[in-house]
Protein backbone atom coordinates (compact mmCIF):
# COMPACT_ATOMS: atom_id res chain seq x y z
CA UNK A 1 0.00 0.00 0.00
CA UNK A 2 0.94 3.58 -0.62
CA UNK A 3 1.23 6.83 1.78
CA UNK A 4 -1.43 8.44 2.39
CA UNK A 5 -3.57 6.36 3.41
CA UNK A 6 -7.06 7.88 2.69
CA UNK A 7 -10.49 6.79 4.03
CA UNK A 8 -13.25 5.88 1.53
CA UNK A 9 -15.48 8.30 3.90
CA UNK A 10 -18.40 9.16 4.66
CA UNK A 11 -18.77 13.24 4.73
CA UNK A 12 -18.72 13.64 7.96
CA UNK A 13 -15.59 12.02 8.49
CA UNK A 14 -12.21 12.11 7.61
CA UNK A 15 -9.21 10.04 8.03
CA UNK A 16 -6.00 9.95 6.98
CA UNK A 17 -2.38 8.04 7.84
CA UNK A 18 0.13 9.91 6.18
CA UNK A 19 4.22 10.47 5.99
CA UNK A 20 3.65 13.98 5.40
CA UNK A 21 3.71 16.26 7.94
CA UNK A 22 -0.01 16.47 9.48
CA UNK A 23 -2.01 19.47 7.87
CA UNK A 24 -3.16 20.91 11.37
CA UNK A 25 -5.55 23.43 9.36
CA UNK A 26 -6.83 20.60 7.15
CA UNK A 27 -8.62 19.04 9.77
CA UNK A 28 -9.68 21.92 11.54
CA UNK A 29 -11.53 23.38 7.58
CA UNK A 30 -12.64 19.46 7.54
CA UNK A 31 -15.15 20.13 10.73
CA UNK A 32 -16.18 23.44 10.40
CA UNK A 33 -19.46 23.93 9.64
CA UNK A 34 -22.02 26.70 10.45
CA UNK A 35 -24.40 23.96 12.55
CA UNK A 36 -21.67 23.80 15.24
CA UNK A 37 -20.70 26.10 17.62
CA UNK A 38 -17.59 23.94 19.41
CA UNK A 39 -14.72 22.31 18.25
CA UNK A 40 -12.21 20.14 20.22
CA UNK A 41 -9.06 19.48 19.22
CA UNK A 42 -6.31 16.78 20.13
CA UNK A 43 -2.27 16.86 19.21
CA UNK A 44 -0.27 15.16 20.32
CA UNK A 45 3.21 15.96 19.66
CA UNK A 46 6.52 14.43 19.87
CA UNK A 47 8.33 14.70 23.50
CA UNK A 48 11.49 15.18 24.30
CA UNK A 49 11.99 12.62 27.12
CA UNK A 50 10.29 9.70 28.05
CA UNK A 51 10.64 8.39 31.01
CA UNK A 52 13.55 10.55 32.16
CA UNK A 53 15.56 9.30 28.79
CA UNK A 54 16.11 12.13 26.55
CA UNK A 55 14.50 11.35 22.75
CA UNK A 56 16.03 12.44 19.94
CA UNK A 57 12.82 11.12 17.29
CA UNK A 58 9.99 8.81 17.08
CA UNK A 59 9.20 6.38 14.34
CA UNK A 60 5.62 5.44 13.11
CA UNK A 61 4.60 2.25 11.58
CA UNK A 62 0.99 0.63 11.08
CA UNK A 63 -0.86 -1.77 9.30
CA UNK A 64 -2.23 0.37 7.33
CA UNK A 65 -5.60 -0.70 6.08
CA UNK A 66 -6.35 -2.17 9.40
CA UNK A 67 -5.26 1.02 11.11
CA UNK A 68 -8.00 2.55 9.08
CA UNK A 69 -10.87 -0.04 9.84
CA UNK A 70 -10.21 0.26 12.99
CA UNK A 71 -10.68 4.42 13.30
CA UNK A 72 -13.61 3.81 10.86
CA UNK A 73 -15.04 1.53 14.00
CA UNK A 74 -14.03 3.93 16.79
CA UNK A 75 -15.11 7.00 14.30
CA UNK A 76 -18.52 5.38 13.85
CA UNK A 77 -19.00 4.66 17.25
CA UNK A 78 -18.44 8.19 18.19
CA UNK A 79 -20.79 9.40 15.48
CA UNK A 80 -23.00 6.77 17.02
CA UNK A 81 -23.17 7.73 20.39
CA UNK A 82 -22.68 11.15 21.18
CA UNK A 83 -24.45 14.69 19.08
CA UNK A 84 -21.54 15.14 16.56
CA UNK A 85 -21.30 17.25 13.55
CA UNK A 86 -17.92 16.45 11.91
CA UNK A 87 -14.78 14.29 13.06
CA UNK A 88 -11.09 14.30 11.62
CA UNK A 89 -8.62 12.14 12.71
CA UNK A 90 -4.88 12.70 10.81
CA UNK A 91 -2.08 10.63 12.60
CA UNK A 92 1.60 10.71 10.91
CA UNK A 93 3.72 7.40 10.03
CA UNK A 94 7.57 7.82 9.21
CA UNK A 95 10.42 9.76 11.45
CA UNK A 96 8.93 12.57 13.24
CA UNK A 97 11.29 14.80 15.37
CA UNK A 98 11.06 16.31 18.63
CA UNK A 99 7.95 18.60 18.49
CA UNK A 100 6.75 16.93 15.22
CA UNK A 101 2.62 16.43 15.11
CA UNK A 102 1.58 12.74 15.54
CA UNK A 103 -1.93 12.89 15.67
CA UNK A 104 -4.63 15.29 15.08
CA UNK A 105 -8.12 14.93 15.84
CA UNK A 106 -10.80 17.44 15.60
CA UNK A 107 -14.64 16.63 16.35
CA UNK A 108 -17.19 19.84 15.66
CA UNK A 109 -20.37 19.78 17.15
CA UNK A 110 -23.36 21.76 18.43
CA UNK A 111 -22.59 22.13 21.55
CA UNK A 112 -19.07 21.61 23.77
CA UNK A 113 -19.83 18.75 25.75
CA UNK A 114 -20.28 16.04 22.86
CA UNK A 115 -17.16 17.61 20.91
CA UNK A 116 -15.01 17.50 24.53
CA UNK A 117 -16.30 13.59 24.54
CA UNK A 118 -16.12 12.28 21.58
CA UNK A 119 -12.37 13.32 20.85
CA UNK A 120 -11.24 12.09 24.21
CA UNK A 121 -13.08 8.89 23.40
CA UNK A 122 -11.42 9.06 19.85
CA UNK A 123 -7.93 9.45 21.31
CA UNK A 124 -8.18 7.30 24.29
CA UNK A 125 -9.38 3.88 21.89
CA UNK A 126 -6.97 5.06 19.13
CA UNK A 127 -3.98 4.45 22.00
CA UNK A 128 -5.69 0.67 22.67
CA UNK A 129 -7.05 -0.60 19.20
CA UNK A 130 -5.48 0.91 16.44
CA UNK A 131 -2.21 -1.30 14.84
CA UNK A 132 0.00 1.72 15.02
CA UNK A 133 3.62 1.18 16.59
CA UNK A 134 6.06 3.67 17.58
CA UNK A 135 10.12 3.30 18.30
CA UNK A 136 11.34 5.79 20.28
CA UNK A 137 14.64 6.91 18.91
CA UNK A 138 17.08 7.79 22.16
CA UNK A 139 21.11 8.65 21.75
CA UNK A 140 22.01 5.59 22.59
CA UNK A 141 19.75 3.03 21.61
CA UNK A 142 16.13 2.79 20.46
CA UNK A 143 12.90 1.03 21.98
CA UNK A 144 9.31 0.11 20.64
CA UNK A 145 7.01 1.53 23.30
CA UNK A 146 5.30 -0.42 25.18
CA UNK A 147 6.31 -3.96 24.01
CA UNK A 148 7.69 -5.41 27.30
CA UNK A 149 5.43 -5.42 30.75
CA UNK B 1 -1.81 -24.85 2.93
CA UNK B 2 0.61 -21.72 2.00
CA UNK B 3 -0.17 -18.65 4.59
CA UNK B 4 1.34 -14.96 4.36
CA UNK B 5 2.18 -13.71 7.88
CA UNK B 6 3.07 -9.87 8.12
CA UNK B 7 4.70 -8.48 11.33
CA UNK B 8 4.60 -5.34 12.54
CA UNK B 9 6.71 -3.49 15.33
CA UNK B 10 8.94 -5.37 17.19
CA UNK B 11 7.09 -8.71 15.86
CA UNK B 12 9.08 -7.19 12.62
CA UNK B 13 12.31 -7.11 14.34
CA UNK B 14 11.60 -10.27 15.01
CA UNK B 15 10.79 -12.09 12.42
CA UNK B 16 13.79 -10.18 10.28
CA UNK B 17 11.32 -9.52 7.51
CA UNK B 18 7.81 -7.74 7.02
CA UNK B 19 5.93 -10.65 5.59
CA UNK B 20 6.76 -14.21 5.64
CA UNK B 21 5.03 -17.78 4.25
CA UNK B 22 4.24 -20.49 6.28
CA UNK B 23 3.09 -24.07 5.72
CA UNK B 24 -0.17 -24.60 8.05
CA UNK B 25 -2.48 -27.55 7.80
CA UNK B 26 -6.14 -27.39 6.50
CA UNK B 27 -8.71 -25.88 9.59
CA UNK B 28 -5.51 -24.12 11.50
CA UNK B 29 -6.25 -22.23 13.98
CA UNK B 30 -5.24 -18.79 15.31
CA UNK B 31 -4.26 -20.56 18.44
CA UNK B 32 -1.81 -23.19 16.51
CA UNK B 33 -0.26 -20.14 14.37
CA UNK B 34 0.36 -18.33 17.93
CA UNK B 35 2.15 -21.24 18.86
CA UNK B 36 3.71 -21.82 16.02
CA UNK B 37 5.39 -18.41 15.86
CA UNK B 38 6.21 -18.71 19.31
CA UNK B 39 7.95 -21.66 18.26
CA UNK B 40 10.17 -19.80 16.11
CA UNK B 41 10.44 -16.41 17.30
CA UNK B 42 10.26 -17.42 21.62
CA UNK B 43 10.95 -13.43 21.74
CA UNK B 44 7.02 -13.45 21.07
CA UNK B 45 6.87 -14.41 24.62
CA UNK B 46 8.60 -11.88 26.31
CA UNK B 47 6.14 -8.97 24.85
CA UNK B 48 3.77 -7.76 27.13
CA UNK B 49 1.24 -9.59 24.76
CA UNK B 50 0.37 -9.66 21.13
CA UNK B 51 -2.27 -9.64 18.84
CA UNK B 52 -3.29 -11.39 15.64
CA UNK B 53 -5.68 -10.58 13.13
CA UNK B 54 -7.24 -12.53 10.55
CA UNK B 55 -8.08 -10.07 7.10
CA UNK B 56 -7.67 -7.10 9.27
CA UNK B 57 -10.25 -7.92 12.45
CA UNK B 58 -8.54 -8.62 15.78
CA UNK B 59 -9.24 -12.70 15.88
CA UNK B 60 -9.44 -14.84 19.19
CA UNK B 61 -7.55 -18.73 19.38
CA UNK B 62 -10.65 -19.90 17.93
CA UNK B 63 -10.90 -18.25 14.85
CA UNK B 64 -9.88 -20.89 11.85
CA UNK B 65 -7.77 -19.63 9.07
CA UNK B 66 -8.20 -20.42 5.34
CA UNK B 67 -6.00 -19.99 2.66
CA UNK B 68 -5.66 -16.49 1.21
CA UNK B 69 -6.08 -15.06 4.75
CA UNK B 70 -4.12 -12.71 5.50
CA UNK B 71 -2.70 -12.79 8.85
CA UNK B 72 -0.66 -10.38 11.02
CA UNK B 73 1.08 -10.46 14.27
CA UNK B 74 0.43 -7.56 16.24
CA UNK B 75 2.90 -6.70 19.27
CA UNK B 76 0.64 -4.02 21.32
CA UNK B 77 0.15 -0.64 19.69
CA UNK B 78 1.57 2.54 20.66
CA UNK B 79 0.12 4.88 18.14
CA UNK B 80 -0.99 8.74 19.06
CA UNK C 1 -9.21 51.42 26.52
CA UNK C 2 -8.25 50.17 23.32
CA UNK C 3 -7.97 46.94 21.90
CA UNK C 4 -6.57 44.35 21.78
CA UNK C 5 -5.96 43.79 25.90
CA UNK C 6 -2.80 42.17 26.69
CA UNK C 7 -2.79 40.24 29.14
CA UNK C 8 0.77 41.56 30.98
CA UNK C 9 1.11 37.27 31.05
CA UNK C 10 3.46 35.02 32.73
CA UNK C 11 5.47 33.73 30.04
CA UNK C 12 3.68 29.98 30.04
CA UNK C 13 0.34 32.13 29.65
CA UNK C 14 -1.32 34.56 26.79
CA UNK C 15 -4.59 35.98 27.78
CA UNK C 16 -5.94 37.86 24.76
CA UNK C 17 -9.08 40.10 24.16
CA UNK C 18 -9.56 40.90 20.51
CA UNK C 19 -11.50 43.00 18.18
CA UNK C 20 -9.58 41.28 14.84
CA UNK C 21 -9.94 37.77 13.60
CA UNK C 22 -8.48 35.33 16.20
CA UNK C 23 -5.19 33.82 15.08
CA UNK C 24 -5.25 29.98 16.14
CA UNK C 25 -2.41 29.15 14.56
CA UNK C 26 -0.61 31.99 17.08
CA UNK C 27 -2.31 30.21 20.00
CA UNK C 28 -1.03 26.58 18.88
CA UNK C 29 2.53 28.11 18.53
CA UNK C 30 1.80 29.58 21.78
CA UNK C 31 1.12 26.46 23.43
CA UNK C 32 3.96 23.83 21.62
CA UNK C 33 6.55 23.08 23.23
CA UNK C 34 9.34 20.12 23.42
CA UNK C 35 7.96 19.15 27.25
CA UNK C 36 4.40 18.44 25.46
CA UNK C 37 2.81 15.28 24.61
CA UNK C 38 -0.48 16.63 24.30
CA UNK C 39 -2.31 20.02 22.73
CA UNK C 40 -5.88 19.93 24.02
CA UNK C 41 -7.38 22.89 22.36
CA UNK C 42 -11.27 24.01 22.05
CA UNK C 43 -12.52 26.72 19.46
CA UNK C 44 -15.86 28.17 20.08
CA UNK C 45 -17.58 29.28 16.45
CA UNK C 46 -20.80 31.17 15.68
CA UNK C 47 -23.62 28.66 15.36
CA UNK C 48 -26.66 29.67 12.68
CA UNK C 49 -29.28 29.37 14.83
CA UNK C 50 -30.17 29.36 18.54
CA UNK C 51 -33.29 27.88 20.11
CA UNK C 52 -34.48 26.96 16.50
CA UNK C 53 -34.09 30.49 15.57
CA UNK C 54 -31.50 31.63 12.50
CA UNK C 55 -28.48 33.82 13.84
CA UNK C 56 -27.14 36.41 11.64
CA UNK C 57 -24.00 37.42 13.46
CA UNK C 58 -23.22 38.17 17.31
CA UNK C 59 -21.92 40.76 18.89
CA UNK C 60 -19.08 40.62 21.72
CA UNK C 61 -18.64 42.96 24.27
CA UNK C 62 -16.20 43.04 27.32
CA UNK C 63 -15.50 44.69 30.52
CA UNK C 64 -11.78 44.74 29.31
CA UNK C 65 -10.03 45.11 32.00
CA UNK C 66 -11.74 42.82 34.50
CA UNK C 67 -12.42 40.27 32.09
CA UNK C 68 -8.66 39.87 31.48
CA UNK C 69 -8.21 39.58 35.38
CA UNK C 70 -10.88 37.21 35.56
CA UNK C 71 -9.29 35.10 32.47
CA UNK C 72 -6.08 35.29 34.55
CA UNK C 73 -7.54 33.82 37.69
CA UNK C 74 -8.86 31.22 36.04
CA UNK C 75 -5.79 30.40 33.86
CA UNK C 76 -4.34 30.49 37.10
CA UNK C 77 -6.28 28.04 38.84
CA UNK C 78 -5.96 25.66 36.49
CA UNK C 79 -1.96 25.77 36.19
CA UNK C 80 -1.85 25.34 39.78
CA UNK C 81 -4.86 22.71 39.41
CA UNK C 82 -3.51 20.19 36.75
CA UNK C 83 0.03 19.42 35.49
CA UNK C 84 0.13 21.62 32.12
CA UNK C 85 2.74 23.57 29.79
CA UNK C 86 1.51 26.39 28.50
CA UNK C 87 -2.47 28.15 27.97
CA UNK C 88 -3.57 30.31 25.64
CA UNK C 89 -6.82 31.95 25.53
CA UNK C 90 -7.60 34.31 23.40
CA UNK C 91 -11.59 35.54 22.81
CA UNK C 92 -12.89 37.72 19.96
CA UNK C 93 -15.15 41.15 20.09
CA UNK C 94 -17.06 43.08 18.06
CA UNK C 95 -19.33 41.62 15.37
CA UNK C 96 -18.84 37.82 14.32
CA UNK C 97 -20.50 36.16 11.48
CA UNK C 98 -21.74 32.57 11.43
CA UNK C 99 -19.07 30.43 11.54
CA UNK C 100 -16.70 33.07 12.85
CA UNK C 101 -14.24 32.18 15.78
CA UNK C 102 -15.27 33.74 19.27
CA UNK C 103 -13.06 31.76 21.50
CA UNK C 104 -9.71 29.50 21.35
CA UNK C 105 -8.34 27.92 24.31
CA UNK C 106 -5.56 26.07 23.83
CA UNK C 107 -3.71 23.84 26.82
CA UNK C 108 -0.63 21.93 26.46
CA UNK C 109 0.68 19.30 28.77
CA UNK C 110 3.25 16.44 28.53
CA UNK C 111 0.28 13.98 29.05
CA UNK C 112 -3.12 14.64 27.49
CA UNK C 113 -5.04 13.85 30.71
CA UNK C 114 -4.45 17.42 32.42
CA UNK C 115 -4.28 19.02 28.78
CA UNK C 116 -8.15 17.74 28.30
CA UNK C 117 -8.95 18.89 31.62
CA UNK C 118 -7.80 21.88 32.31
CA UNK C 119 -9.25 22.98 28.77
CA UNK C 120 -12.65 21.83 29.58
CA UNK C 121 -12.59 23.88 33.18
CA UNK C 122 -10.77 26.72 31.66
CA UNK C 123 -13.97 27.10 28.45
CA UNK C 124 -16.54 26.17 31.47
CA UNK C 125 -16.05 28.80 34.10
CA UNK C 126 -14.95 31.69 31.52
CA UNK C 127 -18.24 30.99 30.60
CA UNK C 128 -19.63 31.33 33.81
CA UNK C 129 -17.70 34.44 35.38
CA UNK C 130 -15.39 36.27 32.85
CA UNK C 131 -17.70 39.55 32.35
CA UNK C 132 -17.94 39.16 28.15
CA UNK C 133 -21.97 39.44 26.77
CA UNK C 134 -22.74 38.23 23.69
CA UNK C 135 -25.94 39.96 21.66
CA UNK C 136 -27.53 37.13 18.57
CA UNK C 137 -28.72 39.38 15.96
CA UNK C 138 -31.26 37.58 14.01
CA UNK C 139 -33.00 38.40 10.51
CA UNK C 140 -35.68 39.85 12.17
CA UNK C 141 -34.21 41.05 15.74
CA UNK C 142 -31.86 40.65 18.55
CA UNK C 143 -31.02 39.70 21.85
CA UNK C 144 -28.54 39.83 24.55
CA UNK C 145 -27.87 35.72 25.28
CA UNK C 146 -28.99 34.90 28.74
CA UNK C 147 -30.12 37.97 30.12
CA UNK C 148 -33.40 36.95 30.81
CA UNK C 149 -34.76 34.10 33.20
CA UNK D 1 -19.99 61.62 46.90
CA UNK D 2 -20.05 60.98 43.06
CA UNK D 3 -19.12 57.71 41.85
CA UNK D 4 -19.28 56.33 38.11
CA UNK D 5 -20.99 53.75 37.10
CA UNK D 6 -20.17 51.66 33.84
CA UNK D 7 -23.39 49.71 32.58
CA UNK D 8 -22.42 46.42 30.15
CA UNK D 9 -24.47 44.06 27.58
CA UNK D 10 -28.44 44.49 28.36
CA UNK D 11 -28.14 47.14 31.19
CA UNK D 12 -26.00 49.92 28.86
CA UNK D 13 -29.50 49.62 26.72
CA UNK D 14 -31.11 50.04 30.06
CA UNK D 15 -28.93 53.43 31.11
CA UNK D 16 -28.80 54.33 27.82
CA UNK D 17 -24.97 54.86 28.45
CA UNK D 18 -22.03 52.65 28.94
CA UNK D 19 -20.81 55.48 32.01
CA UNK D 20 -22.69 57.75 34.22
CA UNK D 21 -22.38 59.82 37.17
CA UNK D 22 -24.02 59.43 40.47
CA UNK D 23 -24.52 60.86 43.62
CA UNK D 24 -24.43 59.20 46.75
CA UNK D 25 -23.90 59.50 50.10
CA UNK D 26 -20.58 58.48 52.45
CA UNK D 27 -20.17 54.90 52.85
CA UNK D 28 -22.83 53.46 50.90
CA UNK D 29 -23.57 49.37 50.01
CA UNK D 30 -23.34 47.65 46.79
CA UNK D 31 -26.50 46.75 48.35
CA UNK D 32 -27.79 50.80 47.90
CA UNK D 33 -25.73 51.01 44.76
CA UNK D 34 -28.02 47.90 43.53
CA UNK D 35 -31.35 49.33 44.79
CA UNK D 36 -30.55 52.78 43.50
CA UNK D 37 -30.27 51.37 39.92
CA UNK D 38 -33.31 49.47 40.05
CA UNK D 39 -35.51 52.11 41.10
CA UNK D 40 -33.77 54.35 38.45
CA UNK D 41 -33.68 51.58 35.74
CA UNK D 42 -36.76 49.00 37.07
CA UNK D 43 -35.97 46.64 33.84
CA UNK D 44 -32.82 45.58 36.11
CA UNK D 45 -35.31 43.32 38.07
CA UNK D 46 -36.36 41.44 35.15
CA UNK D 47 -33.19 40.12 34.77
CA UNK D 48 -31.94 36.21 35.39
CA UNK D 49 -29.89 38.11 38.05
CA UNK D 50 -26.89 40.35 37.84
CA UNK D 51 -23.57 41.23 39.71
CA UNK D 52 -21.90 44.31 40.98
CA UNK D 53 -18.23 45.10 40.36
CA UNK D 54 -16.10 47.29 42.24
CA UNK D 55 -12.88 47.46 41.13
CA UNK D 56 -13.19 44.67 38.94
CA UNK D 57 -13.90 42.44 41.50
CA UNK D 58 -17.14 40.69 41.73
CA UNK D 59 -18.60 42.90 45.21
CA UNK D 60 -21.27 41.54 47.69
CA UNK D 61 -24.21 43.58 49.32
CA UNK D 62 -21.80 44.40 52.13
CA UNK D 63 -19.14 45.82 50.01
CA UNK D 64 -18.60 49.32 51.22
CA UNK D 65 -17.91 51.93 48.13
CA UNK D 66 -15.39 54.85 48.36
CA UNK D 67 -15.22 57.89 46.15
CA UNK D 68 -12.97 57.15 43.33
CA UNK D 69 -13.92 53.31 42.91
CA UNK D 70 -15.11 51.92 39.22
CA UNK D 71 -18.15 50.61 39.87
CA UNK D 72 -19.93 48.14 36.89
CA UNK D 73 -23.46 46.57 36.68
CA UNK D 74 -22.93 43.06 35.19
CA UNK D 75 -25.58 41.35 33.98
CA UNK D 76 -25.52 37.35 33.31
CA UNK D 77 -22.21 37.04 31.30
CA UNK D 78 -22.59 35.15 28.33
CA UNK D 79 -18.68 34.86 26.58
CA UNK D 80 -17.03 31.86 24.87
Amino acid sequence: MRLPFYHPSAEDSMIELSDKPLSFSKALKHVRSHGSGGIDIFIGTVRDNAAGRKVVALEFEAYGKMALLELEKIVGHAQATWPVEKVAVLHALGRLEVGGVAVVIAVSAAHRDAAFTACRYIIDTLKQTVPIWKKELFEDGEEWVSAHP
Amino acid sequence: MTIDILFFGIARDYAGSRSLKFDFPQDTSVKLIRSTMEQKYPALKGLKRYAVAVNNEYAGDDVVVNAGDEIAILPPVSGG
